[in-house]
């Protein structure tokens, strides 16, 4: 009864967050405290509604094949029979919407909950809440749209509430240039999916979800092989700056500039897999399309590798925390690429858990540190804040790989599927990812949690509000990857894109896994736990040099696109400006200096003479009758029209 | 006979104007609630046409006057009327009037005259849209002209160029294009009572002539009112005016200028210039959607490079209505529509953008973006307003004009393809240059020497609330708009297609 | 139509008197000559309208202008000159500019008397002998209205006159 | 001796008007310009007597319309009078050259 309700009534689960966020801006702003309660409760009450409604999804395995959609039109254009446009908002449920509503309002209602705590004492503590709760509003939403402009709408709005979140200390010009940054960027990539959106439209007449489904399986009676192929790469762009994909992953890292749990809430669990979210939702476009297909998969296992050999010389803690989401986000995507819907959700779901985990245990040390970042200046934190460090284990384990945390289920099955589709050098590069991987997050926490204490910190266990979201979420780092275990992989019947597949185990795979995540850790605590003065890891530095300081500055990236957005952007605007004024307006004026110069010239006939004036009638009037003699005309009329003749 | 309720919502702030020539002059506050009163009168009453109007029917409706003939022998008659294309256009007029009234709550230098100029103002804006006989028109937009001059002269200020200066131009521009405008109106005029016989002027007695003409006939006539309409709605390349002129007027003149008064070119390019001649718009289709498209991408990097606040919004206005531009080029129903639906959308976007620098500036005296910063700590509502300005004029989905640009899109990549990707790409430019601006002027450390500013407050959060509150229940009900803009599109387009039909065949 | 040799005596020594003086208003020197030359003109001018059967016109004419025009114009240059009347008529900067001018109309006017057939334009008859009366029943009858407006004209002129005369004067007094 | 006819009248008024002319166009003197100004109004009254005798001569419409022509000027030397006046009492001049205000 109550599980019909809530599937019927989807539209209530982001709708509640939204009235949050107007109840705050207008009403609970002033009291700190009920602001914090009105958002928590409603995202409680959207987590119950939205767990209602999984529950009401996952007992019926009609809904794999057969979305329960609901819409009504937004705004048509044209005759109202027969629309030139016509766009619908609806709302799409079935297992891959129903299991990222649970999971974003799961993991969202806990992350508001520790930022009660976490952002005490900060002055726009209301403001905060509210942006949370839009911002949660706008993630539901995109998860539950059934349209392509109605999710480009959702779509942008969290990266509007990025962009807030990101730049919410107002009064740092660092965060002010990251949220700038992270929405340039994101919008650049939005151009592309804007295209694709356009094109969609245009080629196939609609953007809901189940109709395109419906109309690209028959592709041929609209458009060209490769239109299509056209239209999924402009697609696929919105994704790569959405979810930090190579080369637009820029943003992703400074966004850490904003508060932990928007770092922990947006930009690792849930915003940052909106565009995995997308691809997965349009797969039955990717699906018609190898060559687009092999081109996700490529970004995905490049970036995954990519990022994975930033976060190993990094060092702020969040820092490393961002380009291991980077590098979590490129294996969704190669995930998808190599086919596998199933994979690739099922990274989401667990990554979700672990990577929010990580960040609110970050969140945890750096109020402890007042904000002292560098992984270096830290150490034995396990002994004074016993909580925050042995959740933050379990997140590494799972993130590394070791069984049976979630991690390992999900990474394993990429792994997997990437081998299976054949993806042989792909399936090389995730495999030296995820040995990478282990090496940097032990890295990270051998440095951070173990070893000597350093003298000058005297971080302190946070309160309840902090520690609650930490353990709930550990306990899902642990357990939430046993639902796609390969021996029963309840998640594969479940959440998959065309049929789902059987196979053997592959016991191959699954221990080179965990060889590769073993190998890893064991390195970092060779290198950084065993050798407590860290001289190998020095030594290591200097041999590499070269290769240290690239890696340690990023490949240079962000150095190139500034150099590109000031000398060439900024180049040309100021040469268009300069070109403005003195040529168009150039133009403009001269032609008012050519009537200025024209009447000065003229002003000489002007003397003001009354009888100079008189003199010129009176040439004039003879003039007149000079003509009127010689045309005949006798008449003013005559003798211009006569003329004219 | 009805209510004439055009006329009276017309009529309003003529009687507003008419009460405050008899006011002392000393009486600010009085000065201030007459002006109020006056547009308020006008905002309800054009409410509640747009309300009342029946979309079902379409068509001409709230007729007055189509009978009352003015001057014989040129047809003219006093033939007012409302369609889906002019509703919205009357009733943002009258939101911006409204709102430019509390936007200049502060105006302290001859109150009385201002609010005298600024309800005259209003009015021949509000006549250009409701007008259905082109004379009429015609009398109007220079009704409009004049106040302009001397409130930028007076009440302006100077920064880059003396406000003389951008007065100036601005009248000048604005005349020279009614010039062309008025060659082609009565060449027009002249071709078509050649044909029919009996001179009419209005809107659709001219159309139904119009279509007689000859192909070549209509290309030129439309050169000429594309001439007229392009320079008034900043067409590059005669959009210089645009920024100097706003940045030198006083807030309310740049708030009824970018936020109406532009929209006029756009306006008469779709009911007057398309309407009329079919033929003609179909050949000059390709030039204008080029001019449009570099207007929209000139007029962002122009922006892109601005330090003062009125300049960038000066220039992105200009860039918009490359958009516009774009639109009415591509002559299709979703074209069209967009087109309308965006100069709604950028109307109120600018004037809130524009009420709120003009706040800006009253209070910290500077309109240089390198002199500010960190004003969100001190004046949060004025940040508000200032985001929601700039994230509408980026285009977020959620405000009014999102889905006005993306029907546009839709209807310019259909027709125009590559073309409409460089314009298309003018919104990461677009992003660029507003967040610039609003991230240099609201974020960062605060400034010490602004500590002491206050919030707007009171009176002065009217244009916050009024244009805020249409920003975002447009964006998330854009069917209120596109509805009635549809209807008003509709029957103009099937006029067009039968023209453009029947053309075929010459 | 019959001429008797002494009106085409009175009509050539008439001409010859009213382009002598009119001459001479131009060229003296002194503008009291100028205006007493005038008060020549205007009269021989009535002997012509006497010479064109116009009686009551003729007497208008040595009325009005010999009369109230030319006392009006002494009594305004007695108001506004010195007491030296010598050199108060001359010529300015553009008088060869002006004779050339005046020479081309001259030639104009010539060239179109004598293309014009005034002869194809004269028509019988003669003006009947009672002219003031018939012109005293048409100015109440079919030119009233006319009549009325010269009168009101007239009034205006007069005080307008007087006003724009004495707007100093009164200001002066303003000011006391 | 030929009979005299409309055309010597006529040629009468154009040389008394030109020389009218000639006086507007070269005095000094704002009376004397005024002056020549009558001879120009009264060369016209010689025509148009003239035409109203030997065109249409019973019906009187030339006299009548030099009558206004009269009552017009002398209205005309009375504003004209009261305006020099006036002007002299401003800049104690009727010299037309010290006076070149009839431009912006």
């Amino acid at each position: 009864m109550l599980v019909e309700f809530a599937m019927q009534h989807a539209w209530l689960v982001p709708l509640l967050p939204a009235c949050a966020f107007v109840v705050i801006v207008f009403l609970a702003r002033p009291w700190q405290l009920l602001s914090a309660i009105v958002a928590v409760g409603s995202m409680a009450t959207a987590c119950f509604f939205a767990t209602l409604a999984a529950i009401g999804i996952f007992t019926n395995h009609e809904y794999v094949e057969k979305p329960l959609v609901y819409a009504t039109r937004w705004f048509s254009l044209g005759l109202p029979g027969m629309p030139d446009l016509r766009i619908d908002v609806g709302v799409q449920l079935d297992p891959v919407s129903a299991m990222m509503l649970f999971m974003v309002s799961f993991i969202a209602t806990f992350i508001f909950l520790y930022s009660i705590g976490y952002m005490k004492g900060d002055p726009g503590y209301s403001v905060f809440f509210s942006y949370l709760s839009l911002f949660g509003a706008s993630m539901l939403l995109l998860v539950l749209s059934s349209n392509l402009l109605q999710m480009f709408v959702a779509w942008e709005l969290v990266g509007l509430c990025s962009y807030l979140l990101i730049g919410f200390y107002t009064h740092k010009i660092s965060a002010r240039e990251a949220a700038k940054k992270a929405f340039v960027t994101c919008r650049i990539a939005d151009f592309g999916l804007l295209l694709g959106l356009l094109s969609l439209q245009i080629v196939f007449g609609t953007l809901n979800l189940t109709e395109l489904a419906g109309k690209i399986e028959h592709f041929e009676e609209f458009t060209s092989f490769g239109m299509l192929t056209l239209i999924a790469v402009l697609v696929f762009i919105g994704p790569i700056g959405k979810s930090g994909q190579f080369p637009l992953h820029v943003w992703l890292p400074d966004a850490m500039e904003g508060p932990t749990p928007v770092s922990a809430l947006i930009h690792a669990a849930t915003m940052v897999v909106a565009g995995v979210y997308l691809v997965g939702r349009t797969m039955f476009l990717f699906h018609e399309v190898p060559s687009a297909m092999q081109l996700v998969a490529v970004t995905g296992g490049f970036t995954a590798l990519f990022a994975a050999t930033i976060a190993i010389t990094q060092r702020e803690i969040k820092r490393i925390l961002a380009y291991s989401t980077v590098s979590q986000l490129g294996y969704m995507m190669l995930a998808l690429g190599v086919g596998s819907l199933s994979a690739s959700m099922f990274h989401l779901w667990t990554h979700a858990f672990f990577k929010a985990l990580m960040f609110l245990g970050a969140g945890s040390v750096l109020t402890a540190l007042h904000h002292k970042a560098d992984v270096w200046e830290m150490g034995g934190l396990v002994k004074k804040m016993p909580i925050t460090a042995w959740t933050f284990v379990i997140g590494g384990l799972a993130i590394a790989g070791i069984p049976p945390f979630a991690g390992f289920w999900s990474k394993d099955e990429i792994l997997v599927s990437a081998l299976n589709s054949g993806h042989y050098v792909l399936f090389a590069m995730a495999a030296f990812t995820a040995f990478l991987t282990a090496f940097y997050m032990w890295r990270m926490i051998f440095l951070a949690f173990f070893g000597a204490e350093n003298p000058a910190n005297h971080p302190q266990e946070s309160p309840w509000t902090m520690t609650v979201p930490l353990l709930v979420l550990s306990v899902g780092a642990c357990l939430a990857g046993l639902l796609g275990t390969p021996w029963h992989n309840v998640w594969g019947e479940w959440i998959r894109f065309g049929e789902a597949h059987e196979g053997p185990v592959n016991y191959g795979a699954m221990l080179l896994s965990i060889v590769l995540a073993g190998a890893g850790i064991f390195l970092a605590y060779t290198l950084y736990l065993k050798d407590a003065k860290k001289k190998r890891a020095r030594k290591m530095a200097e041999w590499f040099g070269p290769v240290y300081r690239m890696l340690y500055n990023k490949y240079y990236i962000d150095e190139l696109y500034l150099w590109f957005n000031h000398a060439l952007v900024d180049g040309t605007a100021k040469l268009f400006y300069l070109f403005d004024i003195y040529v168009v307006d150039g133009i403009v004026n001269g032609i008012g200096a050519f009537a200025r110069l024209s009447g000065d010239g003229l002003r000489v006939f002007q003397s003001g003479r009354l009888q100079n004036y008189v003199l010129v009638f009176f040439l004039g009037v003879l003039a007149v009758a000079v003509l009127m003699a010689f045309s005949g005309s006798t008449t003013a009329a005559g003798l211009v029209l006569g003329g004219v003749k | 006979m009805d209510f004439p309720i055009l006329l009276a919502i017309l009529l309003a702030p003529v009687a507003a104007a008419l009460i405050l020539a008899f006011v002392p002059r000393e009486e600010h506050m009085l000065i201030r609630c007459i002006a109020a009163v006056g547009t308020f009168v006008s905002l309800a009453l054009s409410l509640f046409a747009y309300f009342t109007y029946n979309q079902e029917i379409g068509g001409l409706q709230f007729v007055f006057g189509n009978n009352m003939p003015w001057i014989k022998d040129l047809g003219v008659t006093f033939f007012l009327a409302a369609d889906g294309i002019s509703l919205p256009m009357l009733l943002l007029t009258n939101l911006i009037g409204f709102s430019a009234v509390f936007a200049s709550w502060n105006v302290n230098n001859r109150p009385r005259e201002f609010f005298i100029l600024l309800m005259l103002l209003i009015t021949g804006v509000m006549g250009t849209f409701i007008a259905h006989d082109l004379f009429i028109f015609l009398l109007f937009y220079e009704v409009v002209v004049i106040p302009i001059y001397i409130m930028v002269v007076i009440w302006g200020s100077s920064k880059r160029v003396t406000k003389e200066y951008a007065g100036m131009k601005l009248t000048i521009y604005l005349l020279i294009g009614s010039a062309f405008l008025l060659v082609g109106v009565i060449a027009l005029f002249v071709k078509t009572t050649a044909i029919t016989g009996t001179p009419d002027m209005s809107f659709t007695g001219l159309a139904a002539a119009a279509q007689q003409l000859s192909p070549f006939d209509q290309t030129w006539l439309f050169a000429l009112m594309l001439l007229g309409f392009g320079s008034l709605i900043s067409m590059w390349p005669f959009h210089s005016w645009s920024p100097d002129g706003y940045a030198g007027a006083p807030t309310a003149v740049s708030m009824i200028h970018a936020g109406v008064l532009k929209k006029i070119g756009g306006y008469g390019l779709v009911k007057i210039a398309l309407y009329m001649l079919p033929l003609g718009a179909k050949f000059w289709a390709p030039y204008m959607a080029v001019f449009g498209v570099i207007g929209v991408a000139y007029a962002a990097m122009g922006a892109l490079a601005q330090k003062d606040l009125k300049y960038v919004v000066g220039y992105s206005s200009v860039s918009h209505m490359g958009y516009v531009i774009l639109a009415v080029a591509c002559m299709d129903v979703i074209g069209l529509n967009g087109a309308v639906a965006n100069m709604f959308a950028h109307g109120v976007m600018a004037a809130l953008f524009f009420s709120m620098i003009g706040f800006i500036y009253e209070k910290t005296h500077t309109r240089w973006i390198p002199d500010m910063g960190g004003l969100a700590r001190q004046t949060p509502r004025l940040a508000v307003g200032f985001m929601l300005a700039a994230m509408a004029s980026l285009g977020l989905p959620g405000l009014v004009s999102f889905i006005p640009e993306f029907t546009i899109f839709i209807s310019a990549f259909n027709n125009y393809g590559g073309l409409a990707v460089v314009g298309i790409a003018g919104i990461i430019i677009t992003a660029l240059y507003v967040l610039r601006a609003g991230a240099n002027t609201l974020f960062g450390p605060p400034r010490p020497e602004y500590d002491h500013l206050q919030d707007i407050k009171g009176p002065e959060l009217v244009p916050l609330v009024v244009l805020g509150t249409v920003l975002v229940v447009g964006g998330f009900l854009p069917s209120l708009l596109f509805d009635m803009i549809n209807s008003g599109v509709m029957p103009l387009h099937a006029a067009i297609n039968d023209a453009l039909q029947l053309g075929g065949n010459f | 139509m019959e001429t008797s040799i002494y009106s085409v005596i009175a009509f050539y020594g008439l001409a010859i008197t009213i382009l002598g003086n009119a001459t001479l208003v131009i060229f003296a020197r002194n503008i009291v000559h100028s205006v007493l030359f005038l008060a020549v003109t205007f009269i021989a001018m009535g002997g012509l309208f006497l010479l064109l059967d116009a009686d009551f016109l003729a007497a208008v004419q040595v009325l009005v202008y010999a009369g109230a025009v030319c006392i009006m114009v002494v009594f305004g240059i007695m108001l506004i000159q010195r007491s030296d009347m010598k050199a108060t008529n001359l010529f300015n900067r553009q008088t060869f500019a002006g004779a050339g001018l005046v020479a081309l109309v001259v030639a104009m006017c010539a060239v179109f008397a004598g293309r014009t057939a005034w002869t194809d334009l004269v028509a019988a008859g003669e003006v009947p002998a009672n002219t003031v009366q018939a012109i005293g029943e048409l100015m109440l009858s079919k030119y009233v209205i006319p009549f009325e407006v010269a009168a009101l004209l007239l009034l205006v002129a007069l005080i307008g006159a007087i006003v724009i005369a004495r707007d100093e004067e009164v200001k002066a007094n303003a000011g006391n | 001796m030929p009979a005299i006819s409309l055309t010597h009248y006529v040629v009468l008024s154009a040389l008394l008007f030109s020389i009218g002319l000639f006086g507007v166009l070269t005095k000094r003197n704002a009376v004397a310009v005024l002056i020549c100004i009558e001879l120009m109004l009264n060369a016209v009254n010689i025509n148009l007597v003239a035409f109203s005798k030997y065109i249409t001569p019973a019906d009187f419409v030339g006299q009548i319309f030099s009558i206004f022509v009269i009552t017009v000027a002398a209205a005309e030397v009375g504003v004209g009078l009261a305006i020099i006046i006036a002007i002299y009492r401003n800049r104690l001049s009727v010299n037309l050259d010290d006076f070149d205000w009839l431009k912006w």
